[in-house]
């Protein structure tokens, strides 16, 4: 744990994501990505709280929460490329994507509605008794969606081990948060229900980890949901493609500055730069390899299009 | 065994045996514990099985029905109450691109075992926003199953196969049926999912109904009988799993088809029924399918006014009449 | 205004609601009923703080918006009798009625929806520069609908002239708000939206009037939305024929002293009293009138069923 | 006067009409103001029209399209967008509940004079949340129109229509077509709602399409031409007014049918068609009715199973063959 493995980890998600845009690029991905470059100490943080068990449930921005979950890297690349993968077999692709092994109750592409979702894996836990808690990660645009209202208070009255993350990159699609909510901080909006509400350095691993964990002890114990917002930047694109013409100059390039890995790298000495060059080039060959193993996997086959409506 | 049980009291029979027979189930929704249910369907089963596995949630049907899909996919059995159908769409993107997806889009990995229980149809000065039949829109829906039960035991008898499946149900009453009264055979086994069934065999004419209109098929099937016209009706009970090889064999024999629902006609599930016999059953008819529905109009709470748009005994009689003329 | 003019409107409205049960039970009104007694102070107050042009939405128990905002009282008892009222026809009949001619966007049986619908004519305000504000009223049990939420931040950040009149009597159908939310008072939520919340006493027409009229003015400002929590209680059941056995023993018993119109009889001296006796008497003759006018109304012409689904 | 337009550029061509010929017009949406929209549709339009006319809603679909009633029973005629037609499902409550039921239920005392405009269908990997044809659900709403332009000129003419209707009118455009160009009539007066068109004559099968499966049939209608097929393809347009007429004259000379579509089968749009054929075509039929649809399941997102789903013009082939030889 600490900084060595969040750095690798952190690595491990940037390194996915920049891969998976030059396969965009290259025709290789069909479907539209939403990438998570810079948002990466999110996962990363929550993740180091949870265990084997623990439900996690993110929106179509939640690549970096399989990788984080220990989601097979070769099988996320394959499900992304409209192969047979062993995730989805390609059924869900970038956006929609889970895996029950990793108890990633999955992504989902209609904003907040994963929330009312790992409400339910919150109640499983709680009926069930097994110590589980549910995390469910949504974006500032999302706390404006009825959805994540009515699972939050839910959550909330029925003291279900719920945590919500709220990756807070300023922007919902092209637009300003700012202009969508008249608060400072979404976490002002936790008292609303009754829950604690903490707002925390998204950039910062620890910081992260330390909030969830809080919150995640709070739920074990049968306290109930908590909301824990995550400051952060989008370094790319809303989607690939996305040109953001509608973000000021200089905009991006000062989020550069103060993303997690740039972070690290800054704060770096001689000998730990040594250690997360070697860490990159490691990480660099783990997904090269998933690459070359998601190419292997086979394309659905069509007959099977029929399949698996029904049990 | 068979007892004679109202509707809503076969409901709750289901229920019971439900909370009772699986220690998976739950059951939620608004005003269903201490309250027993707005309908009283389920009376008695907090007192009995407790705040854990039966309680109330806030008016929150999206936030309600993605917990019974959350929970369904990571062990439970929830069902979930709607306390009017017309609430559904309050929730739809839960039903339409969660509840029915999941299954699918995961190839089969996750699996969504549960029961979105409701109530439709009008009644007496309800308006438009208490009287929807949305069966329609579910069956459009692929992935969902929908049952439409049409008497004291199929409440009954279908609810339970609901509870049992892995797949998502809904399972829509009709408020208006709630208090007739019938014989279910508590005893029975858990029947399998699917199925229409002749409820009364006929060799002139094949009236496919389901829900309240079942009841109005049969009540017109008695006036016709006495003008010499031999009715068959078909209570399709399911609009998915779709058993048109029931409706194909009716129609092989009769030769004339009539479709009875209570929604609104344009798009409504007899659509599907005719379209399906306009292909499958071209050789077999003689005549026109004809549809019985009601007009294209929100439903009016007036009773003077529901008189003209709510589809009963009498409408179907009409169309069988023209059907036969044909 | 002041005293004797609210405790005639108040009393029209209980005046109204008890003849409506009386004709429920006698079987002149086909389709359920939810009724506001104990709750009058609230539309009555609130009332007083609005003009004609300014739009009031309800929901199905909002008789008593219609009384307090003018509607006609025959074409009301003619429109739940399933008559062919000058309202609506006999379509909308008790919980969706509604009179453009008076400004009331309605009420709604879906519930929370009217917030949304009432945001919109918040928008006609505010882009026509009418100078109109638009008062929506749910109750408490709507708080935890989405759609409240979405509408609610929707209508701070456009800073729309609504004001939202939350009418708290502590139960949402058989079910208290107690065990719905987390939090003591709904107006507790106004921070999330950063708009103002206040509570008051929902059975003193006078407290409710100050506190809308503040919100009013506001709005009309052009400062954006508030929320009006009024505590009040339901002195009859959720919908005719609700036995109300939820509510603990004494409850209404208790609530029938302090409710809105007991209150003023309380402390009214001699002379007060005798006039509220007058106007006791008065209103009941004019309701009578009003139930005798409705009954004469013609019921709807089943020709025309069909009339009116497109323009 | 007409000019080549992309698809997408009609649209833009349209609103840019409303917003400046009709002051009481407002546009708002999910990243419609300053970004433009997603697809572009609202380019430029912030810059000429300003916050006061064209502005960005928070991601509340509910909220907005309740929003777009209120204003428009008040006096505005607003223009709602819906990034993804499958984001309707959230917002499901104001479109049934409400938008299509306040006129009918005042008796005519309100109208709601709006359009919510949407974009719908697959495209290559999307997945089951955002590959949606909704238009069935709509088109069984009482009270709601439903238009489903297939051309850059249907985009442009019809957008327009329904922005002067004073009914709630749900203009789905589909999103694979945006890149397509073609005349646009620029000029062209304001039409009347409603008819379909009959946009290639022929006399031994009619094809019924919309939106999407429009090119699909006309593509279809080339290759069964080499093999001596002559189809005739009927655009649908509008769901809603529904031209049957249209229909029913072409049948009439045809004597087969074929209905095409791209949302799956079970309840579609096209089991209204083949069950009024059914109904009204009874005698002119020589053949069972045959639909062209997605098979039942949610839309998996990848392309080598699109490709299997998702009905082409190859699709359309089959059925005309397998219909001309029954
Ligand atoms: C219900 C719904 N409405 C709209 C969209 C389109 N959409 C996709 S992402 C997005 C922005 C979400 O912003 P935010 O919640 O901040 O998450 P981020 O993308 O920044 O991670 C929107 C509007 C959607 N997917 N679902
Ligand atoms: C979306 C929706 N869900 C459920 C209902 C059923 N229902 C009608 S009234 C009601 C309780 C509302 O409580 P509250 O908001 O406190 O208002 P009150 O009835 O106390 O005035 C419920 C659950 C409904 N009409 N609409
Ligand atoms: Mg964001
Ligand atoms: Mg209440």
């Amino acid at each position: 744990m600490g900084l060595p493995d969040d750095y690798r980890l952190m690595a491990r998600i940037r390194r996915f994501e920049e891969r998976l845009a030059a396969l965009k690029d290259a025709g290789e991905i069909p479907g539209s990505i939403h990438l998570c470059n810079g948002q990466e100490a999110i996962p990363v943080g929550a993740s180091r709280a949870l265990r084997d068990g623990d439900f996690v449930t993110a929106t179509y921005r939640g690549h970096g929460w399989a990788v984080a979950r220990g989601v097979d890297l070769a099988g996320l690349f394959a499900e992304m490329m409209g192969r047979d993968s062993a995730l989805c077999g390609g059924r869900a692709a970038s956006p929609y994507l889970s895996d029950p092994g990793r108890w990633f109750v999955g992504e989902n592409s209609i904003v907040g509605a994963g929330v009312p979702i790992a409400t339910g894996a919150a109640l499983t836990a709680q009926r069930t008794g097994s110590g589980a808690v549910s995390v469910v990660s949504i974006g500032d645009g999302a706390m404006n969606q009825g959805n994540v209202h009515e699972a939050l208070n839910m959550a909330a009255v029925l003291d279900l081990p719920l945590v919500l993350v709220v990756e807070n990159n300023v922007y919902s699609e092209m637009s300003r948060i700012s202009d969508m909510v008249r608060v400072k901080q979404l976490a002002e909006r936790a008292p609303a229900y009754g829950v604690p509400g903490r707002v925390v350095d998204g950039n910062d691993p620890a910081a992260v980890h330390e909030a969830v964990a809080e919150a995640v002890e709070r739920a074990r114990e049968g306290s109930g949901p908590s909301i824990v917002e995550a400051m952060t930047e989008r370094l790319v694109g809303h989607y690939s493609g996305d040109a953001q013409h509608y973000r000021p100059a200089g905009e991006i390039a000062a989020a550069r500055q103060r993303e997690p890995l740039a972070r690290v790298r800054a704060a770096a000495d001689a000998e730990l730069t040594a250690r997360l060059d070697a860490i990159d080039a490691e990480v660099a060959a783990e997904i090269e390899a998933a690459v070359t193993a998601a190419r292997a996997v086979p394309y659905p086959d069509p007959a099977t299009a029929k399949e698996h409506v029904y049990v | 065994m068979s007892e004679s049980l109202r509707y809503i009291q076969a409901v709750n029979a289901a229920l019971t045996w439900a909370l009772d027979s699986r220690t998976d189930t739950v059951y939620f929704g608004e005003d269903v514990a201490l309250p027993g249910g707005p309908f009283g369907a389920t009376k008695g089963l907090h007192k009995r099985f407790g705040s854990d596995r039966i309680f109330d949630t806030p008016i929150s049907e999206t936030g309600f029905l993605g917990m019974a899909l959350g929970a369904a996919m990571t062990g439970l059995r929830p069902i979930a109450e709607i306390m009017y159908a017309d609430f559904s769409f309050v929730a739809m993107d839960q039903i339409v691109n969660q509840i029915a997806t999941i299954h699918y889009s995961s190839a089969g990995r996750w699996k969504a075992p549960l029961v979105i229980r409701m109530q439709q149809g009008y009644s007496p000065g309800a308006c438009a926003q208490h009287s929807h039949s949305p069966e329609a829109y579910f069956a459009h829906t692929a992935g969902l199953r929908v049952a439409l039960p049409a008497t004291p035991d199929d409440a009954y008898q279908m609810l339970r196969t609901a509870v049992v499946s892995d797949d998502p149900v809904v399972v829509a009453e009709a408020r208006m049926l709630y208090p007739t009264r019938g014989p279910v055979r508590t005893d029975a086994p858990v029947e399998e999912i699917g199925g229409a069934r002749v409820v009364r065999p006929g060799a002139d004419v094949t009236v496919v109904a389901w829900s309240r209109m079942v009841s109005a098929a049969l009540d017109a099937a008695e006036t016709l009988a006495a003008d010499g016209v031999d009715v068959e009706v078909v209570d399709l009970r399911w609009l998915n799993p779709l058993d048109f090889d029931t409706v194909a064999a009716s129609v092989a024999r009769t030769g004339r088809l009539v479709v009875a629902h209570e929604a609104n006609l344009t798009g409504g599930f007899g659509a599907e029924i005719a379209a399906r016999a306009a292909a499958e059953c071209f050789a077999d008819l003689r005549a026109p399918v004809a549809r019985v529905a009601a007009p294209d109009v929100p439903m009016p709470a007036a009773p003077a006014l529901q008189a003209v748009v709510v589809p009963e005994a009498a409408t179907v009689v009409d169309a069988v009449r023209r059907t036969v003329r044909a």
